[in-house]
C-alpha cells in the first residue's frame, strides 16, 4: 500500500496529467529533492522557490489569477504564519469582487506533532485556518483520504487548504489507491526518487485513477452506539485504537468520525450520530484555547443540548508557547493514547 | 502654437501633426487632448466623491487627485483585455484615473463610492476606487498595502509561459515599499532564467499618510533598489504628461519585448490628503498635474477658455448625471451577505453553489 | 470625561513619565497627527515608523530585549496578520530560552467592527489573539479601564495585547480618571492637538495617577440572578442596555461580566456566576467558527455543564470573508441590540 | 616559517611577533593557534552531535560544520556582556563556533543536545544550536528564518542611544535573505537621521535545504542590495581565518564608530548537508576552513603533526567527558511543560508566579 505521502505525490501526478495542474511549487518541492518529505519527487511541473512564504502565497494567487492551476507548498505549516493576511485575502478575493475573480489555489502543508519537531516543526494549523473565511480546509488521516481529498482540493474552484498530518506522512494505509500497483516494492521503484544522485531519474508512474472525497463529507470508520468519537489527522488512529480497546474492555462500542473535512465540517453525520448516542468525546491536537473543537462542540450544544446524555468532552493540547523537543514535553503536550483512552472511557461510563 | 514638424516621441517616424513637448519627448497633440480629458474626468469624479463623503452619499473616500497625468498615460498604454495576452493590473486604491482611461463608465466607480448593490466592483463591499474587473484583468484592489506585488510575479510567470507581449503591472505607494513584499517581488521577478514581465511602478508623492518618506526612506530613489537584481528603472516627474507617458512606454515596450522586469518611479503629488479620514482638504503647496497640463496645452494653443471650460462642464454633468443615477439604483439587501463566498463547486458536498452560513 | 482614546494617551503619558515607557511607535504614531485615532498626541516618546508592521514587532522586541519598554501601534489589527508569527515568537522568548529572556512588550491595535471600515478596518482580533500563548491579551470597554489596564500592560513584563474596540474609542466614560481635569473641555484643550498646524503645540499633561486595572480581573457591570452574560469591547455596552432593557420588560436581572482580560481571563467571576444562575449568554463581534466564546462556553461545559438549567448560547459575527462597506453587511454581519435582546430574552425565558 | 617582522593588521603598529599571513593581511601567530584550537574544538563537538543524533542520544543535529573559520573570528571579537554597552548577537541556527569562541562551555551545547533539564539555553526544548544566553546578549535563536533581522534594528536602536560603542550583530544564511525581513532589516537601520549600528551577515554556503541560491537568487552579491541604501558591506571568503577576521574587524569598528549599518556577506561552505534530517554525510566537494587552515598554519611552521593531533585529541578528550557527563544529567519531568511560559507579574490576578494552566 502506498504511504500517505506517495499518495499525495500520486494524487499531484494525476492532477498534473488530467486536471490542469500547472505548477507545483515551494522551497525545495523541486527536484532534486523533491519537498522534504518527498511529497512532490519526479512531478514534472515542480519546481524549486526562493525561500520566502509570502512570495510562494502570493505567487500562487497571480498563478490562479492568470487561469493557472497551482499548488503550492508551505514547507511546514509552522512557517505559514506570517502569511495570514495574504491567506485571509485569497480567501476574500471572490467576495470582495463581488463574483469577478476566483481564487483556485491548493496550499498543502504538514501539520501537527509526532515528528520530534520541536517549537516550530510541531504546531497545528487547523483553528488558525478554520477562522480563514472563504477557504475550504481538508486534513486527510490515511493515503486513500489523502489521494482523494487532493484530487477534490484541486478541482474545487476555490482556495484549498490541504493539511497533511506530520505523524503519519509514511503510514501505510489498507486500501490501495485506484490503479496503484500490486506491491509496496514496485510502487517504490517506479515512483520514490533513488538515494544518492538522481540527475538521470525519472519515475515511472502508475496509470493512477480518479478518486474524489467530496469537501464537507467525514467518514464513519468505526460504528457504534455508545458514543460519538470526531477526530481527524495524527489523533484520529489513537481514536480508533481507543474505541477498539474500550469496545473490548467496556461492550461498548461507538461510532467513530474520520471529519476529513475541517471546513466545511459533515454537520450531517455528526448530528445524527450525537442524536443517537447522547455521548460525545472530540479530539484534537491543536492548542486547548480557541481551538477548532470547541466550534463543533458549540454547534453541538447549540442543536443538540437537550440530546446530550453525559457532559461532552474535548481533548486537545496543552495552551502553551511550544512542544519541547524532549519527548517528555510532547508526551505531556499534546494528546496520547492513554490520555484519550481514560477520556473515552469517562465518556461511555459515566451515567448518563 | 504647436510644433508642426516633428516626430511622435522616439520613434523617429516623422509625422505632419501638432505636438506637445516637455523636454525632448512630444505628444501629439491628439492625444494630448484626449489625455487632458481624462484628467478633468478624474479630477471632476474625485471631487465629487469627495464631497460625497461629507454629504454622507458615502462614507470614506480615498483616490487619486494629483495622480493622474501619470495614471492616464498609464490606463492610456494597458494591453486590455482578458487572459495572459493582456496585461494584468494589480493596482493601488488612487488608480481611478487609469481605470477611466481604460474606459471604465464614470458611473461605476461611484456605483462603488454610493454602495450600491450595481457596483460591478465590490457590490456595495468595498471603498471606493477598489476596482475589480475580470474583463480587463484588473485584479481586486486591496486595503492592505503592498500585498499586490507579491502576486504580481505569479501573474507574469504564467505570461512568461504563455508568450506574446502581454505584461504584469503593479502599482503601489512609496511608503508601502518598506513592507517586505516590495522585496520579494524583485527577488521573485529576477530569478536567474526565469526574469518575469513584471512592470513595478510606486507612485511617489512623499507620504505616508502624515508620515514623510524622508523621515523613514533612506534610498535616495526607490528604484535604485532594483539595481542589486539587475532590474531597470528610471525616475520620472509623474505630474508631467509628455515624460510620464514616454517613460510608460518605454517601459513596457522594455517589458514587452525583453520579458524582464522595469520599474518606473513616478513622483506624483497628493491633493487631498491621505483620505477623507485626514479631511480630504485641498492642499495647495502641491504641484497640480492638471493645472500644469492646462497650462501646457493652452501654451501650445490647444486649449482655450471656451473649450477648457466646455470640457470641464461636460465631465461635470457626466458625473451629475451618474450621481444623480446610481442615487436611484438598489441597495444590497440582508441575504447578500453571503453571496459570492465560495464559487460553484462539483465536489463539495455542503457548499456545491455558495456559502449558505455554517454546514 | 475623558474619552477611551484619550484615557490611552494619559496612560501612555504615566508611563513615559513613572514606569519607564522608552518608545511608543508605529505608523503615523508619532508628530504631527498622533495616530489615525489620537491615541498617541503629544507624547514625548512617540515617534513614527516606517509602513511595516513586522519591522514594528521585530523592533518592538529588540528595544525590550535590550532593556528598553516599547509600546507598540499596529494602525488596524487588520493590519497585523502578516505578522502572526513574530508574535508567536514573541509569545515564546521566556519559554523557549527557559527563562532567559523575557518579553515586555505592549502592542496596541484598534479592534472590531463599528467605524464603517469595509473589510480591510473592521476585522476582529480576539479569537486569534487568544491563540497566542505566552501572551496577555486585553481589551477595555471603557475609558477608566483602558487606563487602568494600559497601566498594567506596561508594567507587566510578559507581552501584553491591548485591544482597542474601534466603536468606542470616542466614547466617554462614566467614571474620572484619577487626575483628569473636572471638565471635558479643560481635557481637550490641554491634551488634544489643534486642528492645523502643531508645529508648536505642546500638550499641559494633567497629574494623572496611577491606577491600575489587573489583568485576569472582569469586571460585574450589572448584577442579577437570572442569567449570565459575557462580553468585552463592542458589545459591552449593547449587552448592558440589553440586560436593562430586559430588566424592564421581564423583571429579571442578569450578571453582565466585562471581561476585560481576555487571557487570562477571569475565570473565577463566570463561574460563580454561572453556578449561580444556570442560564449563560456569550456575546462577541469576530467571526464564529473557532471563535473565543466558544473556548468560554468550553469551559463552562466542562465545569458547569450539570448546573445549566438551560442552554448557553453564543452571539457572534457570520463566517464571511468581509465586512462590506454598506451598512446593510455589517448590521447583517456582526451583533447588534435586537439579535442580543432576542438571545436574551431566550436565554431568560426559556424554561429549565 | 612565520614572517617575524610585519604589523598586527592593518593597525600599522610594528610588532615583532610570528604571524600568518593570506594576501595583504595578517594575524599574528598566538591568536591563529587560538582560533585554531576553537575551530577544531567546534569541529569535533559538532561531528560528536552528529553521532548523537544517529544514535538515538539526540534526535536532530544541526549546526556550523564549515563555517568555523568565520564563526570563531566573530565570537572572539564581539564585545561581550550584557545590555546595550554590549554587542547584540541574533544568531542563526549555524553558530556553534561564535559561542565557543565567547566562551561558551562546550557541555552547554551538549545539553541542547541530549535534551536534559540542565541544556541551560532551552531546557531541553529547543534543537540543537539554538542558543540562548542572557549575561552576553545572546538572543535566542529560532528556527524561524530570518526573523532576527526584524528583531536587530531594536536592540541597535537602544544601543544607538545609549551611547558606547555595543553593536547589533545579526547572522543568517543566504535563502533566507529572500524573507521580507531581510529588506525590513536594511530599511530601519537607514531612516535618515537614525541610522544604527548593524552589522548585518549573512553566511552564504550557496544553499537554501536542496536549492541552490544560483537558481533562486538573481543578485550578484547579496550585500549589493544595501547599496541602494547606503549601507557599505563587503564579500569575504568565509574559509579563510585571517580574512574573515579582518572583514569583521573593519566592520565593527566602522559600526562601533559610526554608528551605521554594515553588511558581510561571508562565503562558507556546508559540509555536513543542510542537517541530520538530509542525513548530514560528510560533503567532500566543498573547501574545508578547518583544512585548509590547518595548511597554512603547518606551511608557516605553526603547526606539526604532533601538535595537530594533540589538540585534536584534547578536543576529542573533552567532548567525550562532556557528552559522558550530560548522559547522566536529569531530563525534563512532566511538570516543566508549562515552566517559564510567563515571567512574575505584580498586576496579574491569575498568573502571578507563572501559567499554570487554564485559568
Ligand atoms: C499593511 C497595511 N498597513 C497599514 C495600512 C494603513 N494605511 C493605509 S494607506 C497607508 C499609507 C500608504 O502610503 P503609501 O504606500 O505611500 O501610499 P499613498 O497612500 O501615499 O499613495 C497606511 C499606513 C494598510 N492599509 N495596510
Ligand atoms: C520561515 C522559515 N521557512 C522555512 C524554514 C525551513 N528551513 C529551515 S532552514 C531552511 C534553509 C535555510 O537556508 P539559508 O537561509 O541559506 O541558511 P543555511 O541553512 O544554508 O545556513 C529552510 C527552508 C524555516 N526554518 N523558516
Ligand atoms: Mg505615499
Ligand atoms: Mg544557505
Amino acid at each position: 500500500m502506498a504511504t500517505l505521502v506517495q499518495a499525495v505525490r500520486l494524487a499531484l501526478h494525476y492532477g498534473e496529467e488530467h486536471l490542469g495542474v500547472t505548477d507545483i511549487f515551494g522551497e525545495d518541492v523541486g527536484p532534486p529533492l523533491g519537498g522534504v518529505f518527498t511529497a512532490t519527487q519526479g512531478l514534472k511541473t515542480a519546481w524549486n522557490s526562493p525561500l520566502d512564504e509570502r512570495g510562494i502565497i502570493g505567487t500562487a494567487m497571480g498563478i490562479a489569477y492568470a487561469g493557472g492551476r497551482p499548488v503550492a507548498e508551505i514547507q511546514f505549516c509552522d512557517y505559514g504564519f506570517n502569511t495570514i493576511d495574504l491567506l485571509k485575502v485569497a480567501g476574500n478575493q471572490r467576495w470582495a469582487s463581488a463574483g469577478n475573480f476566483d481564487m483556485p489555489i491548493v496550499v498543502m502543508t504538514p501539520s501537527g506533532s509526532g515528528i520530534r519537531g520541536s517549537l516550530y516543526h510541531s504546531h497545528s494549523f487547523e483553528s488558525w485556518a478554520s477562522r480563514l473565511a472563504g477557504w475550504k480546509i481538508v486534513m486527510p488521516s490515511n493515503p486513500l483520504d489523502a489521494y482523494g481529498l487532493m484530487l477534490s482540493a484541486i478541482v474545487d474552484p476555490n482556495p484549498v487548504l490541504v493539511l497533511l498530518p506530520k505523524a503519519l506522512l509514511r503510514v501505510r494505509g489498507e486500501q490501495k489507491i485506484p490503479g496503484e500497483p500490486d506491491s509496496e516494492e514496485e510502487l517504490k521503484a517506479r515512483i520514490d526518487a533513488p538515494i544518492g544522485d538522481r540527475s538521470n531519474w525519472k519515475p515511472r508512474w502508475p496509470d493512477v485513477q480518479p478518486y474524489y472525497v467530496p469537501i464537507g463529507a467525514a467518514a464513519l470508520v468505526r460504528e457504534g452506539d455508545e458514543a460519538t468519537v470526531i477526530s481527524y489527522g495524527r489523533t484520529l488512529p489513537l481514536c480508533i485504537q481507543a474505541a477498539d480497546h474500550l469496545a473490548h474492555e467496556t461492550g461498548k462500542r461507538c461510532d467513530v468520525l474520520d471529519l476529513r473535512s475541517i471546513f466545511p465540517y459533515d454537520w450531517k453525520a455528526i448530528s445524527a450520530s450525537v442524536r443517537k448516542t447522547g455521548r460525545v468525546l472530540i479530539v484534537n491536537e491543536d492548542t486547548e484555547v480557541t481551538n477548532y473543537g470547541e466550534h463543533l462542540l458549540r454547534r453541538i450544544i447549540d442543536e443538540h443540548f437537550y440530546e446530550l446524555l453525559v457532559r461532552p468532552r474535548l481533548i486537545a493540547g496543552k495552551h502553551v508557547p511550544g512542544i519541547g523537543l524532549n519527548q517528555v514535553y510532547e508526551q505531556n503536550t499534546v494528546p496520547q493514547l492513554p490520555l484519550i483512552q481514560d477520556a473515552l472511557r469517562a465518556v461511555l461510563t459515566e451515567e448518563a | 502654437m504647436p510644433d508642426k514638424t516633428s516626430t511622435f516621441g522616439s520613434e523617429g517616424v516623422a509625422l505632419l501633426v501638432p505636438e506637445v513637448r516637455s523636454g525632448r519627448e512630444a505628444l501629439p497633440a491628439e492625444l494630448c487632448l484626449d489625455i487632458y480629458r481624462l484628467m478633468v474626468r478624474s479630477r471632476v469624479m474625485e471631487e465629487r466623491m469627495i464631497k460625497m463623503s461629507k454629504s454622507g452619499q458615502g462614507y470614506f473616500w480615498i483616490g487619486g487627485p494629483g495622480e493622474e497625468a501619470f495614471n492616464t498615460c498609464l490606463g492610456l498604454q494597458v494591453k486590455k483585455g482578458h487572459g495572459p495576452a493582456y496585461d494584468y493590473l494589480h493596482l493601488h486604491y488612487r488608480n481611478s484615473a487609469t481605470l477611466l482611461a481604460m474606459g471604465m463608465p464614470m458611473i461605476d466607480a461611484l456605483r462603488q463610492m454610493a454602495m450600491t448593490a450595481t457596483d460591478p466592483h465590490s457590490m456595495g463591499r468595498n471603498f471606493p476606487g477598489h476596482f475589480a474587473c475580470r474583463a480587463w484583468n484588473v485584479l481586486p484592489i486591496s486595503s492592505v498595502v503592498e500585498v499586490q506585488y507579491v502576486m504580481a510575479p505569479g501573474t507574469a510567470l504564467v505570461q512568461k509561459r504563455y508568450g506574446g507581449d502581454g505584461i504584469t503591472i503593479v502599482t503601489g505607494g512609496d511608503a508601502g515599499t518598506a513592507e517586505g513584499d516590495f522585496a520579494s517581488c524583485m527577488i521573485w521577478s529576477t530569478r536567474p532564467g526565469n526574469e518575469l514581465p513584471v512592470l513595478m511602478i510606486v507612485t511617489n508623492n512623499g507620504w505616508g499618510i502624515s508620515t514623510p518618506a524622508s523621515t523613514q526612506h533612506g534610498e535616495k530613489h526607490i528604484i535604485d533598489r532594483g539595481k542589486a537584481f539587475g532590474i531597470r528603472g528610471e525616475v520620472v516627474d509623474g505630474n508631467d504628461v509628455v515624460a510620464s507617458w514616454h517613460a510608460l512606454r518605454r517601459a513596457m515596450d522594455y517589458c514587452r519585448r525583453e520579458r524582464r522586469p522595469y520599474m518606473i518611479e513616478a513622483k506624483v503629488s497628493r491633493l487631498y490628503g491621505h483620505s477623507s479620514s485626514s479631511g480630504a482638504q485641498r492642499v495647495w503647496d502641491e504641484v497640480d498635474p492638471l493645472d500644469l497640463f492646462e497650462h501646457k496645452l493652452t501654451e501650445a494653443g490647444l486649449l482655450d477658455p471656451i473649450v477648457l471650460s466646455h470640457i470641464r462642464e461636460e465631465a461635470l454633468a457626466e458625473v451629475e448625471a451618474a450621481v444623480e443615477q446610481v442615487l436611484r439604483e438598489p441597495m444590497p439587501q440582508p441575504s447578500d451577505v453571503e453571496k459570492y463566498t465560495y464559487a460553484p463547486s462539483p465536489v463539495d458536498v455542503v457548499y456545491p453553489e455558495d456559502y449558505t452560513g455554517l454546514p
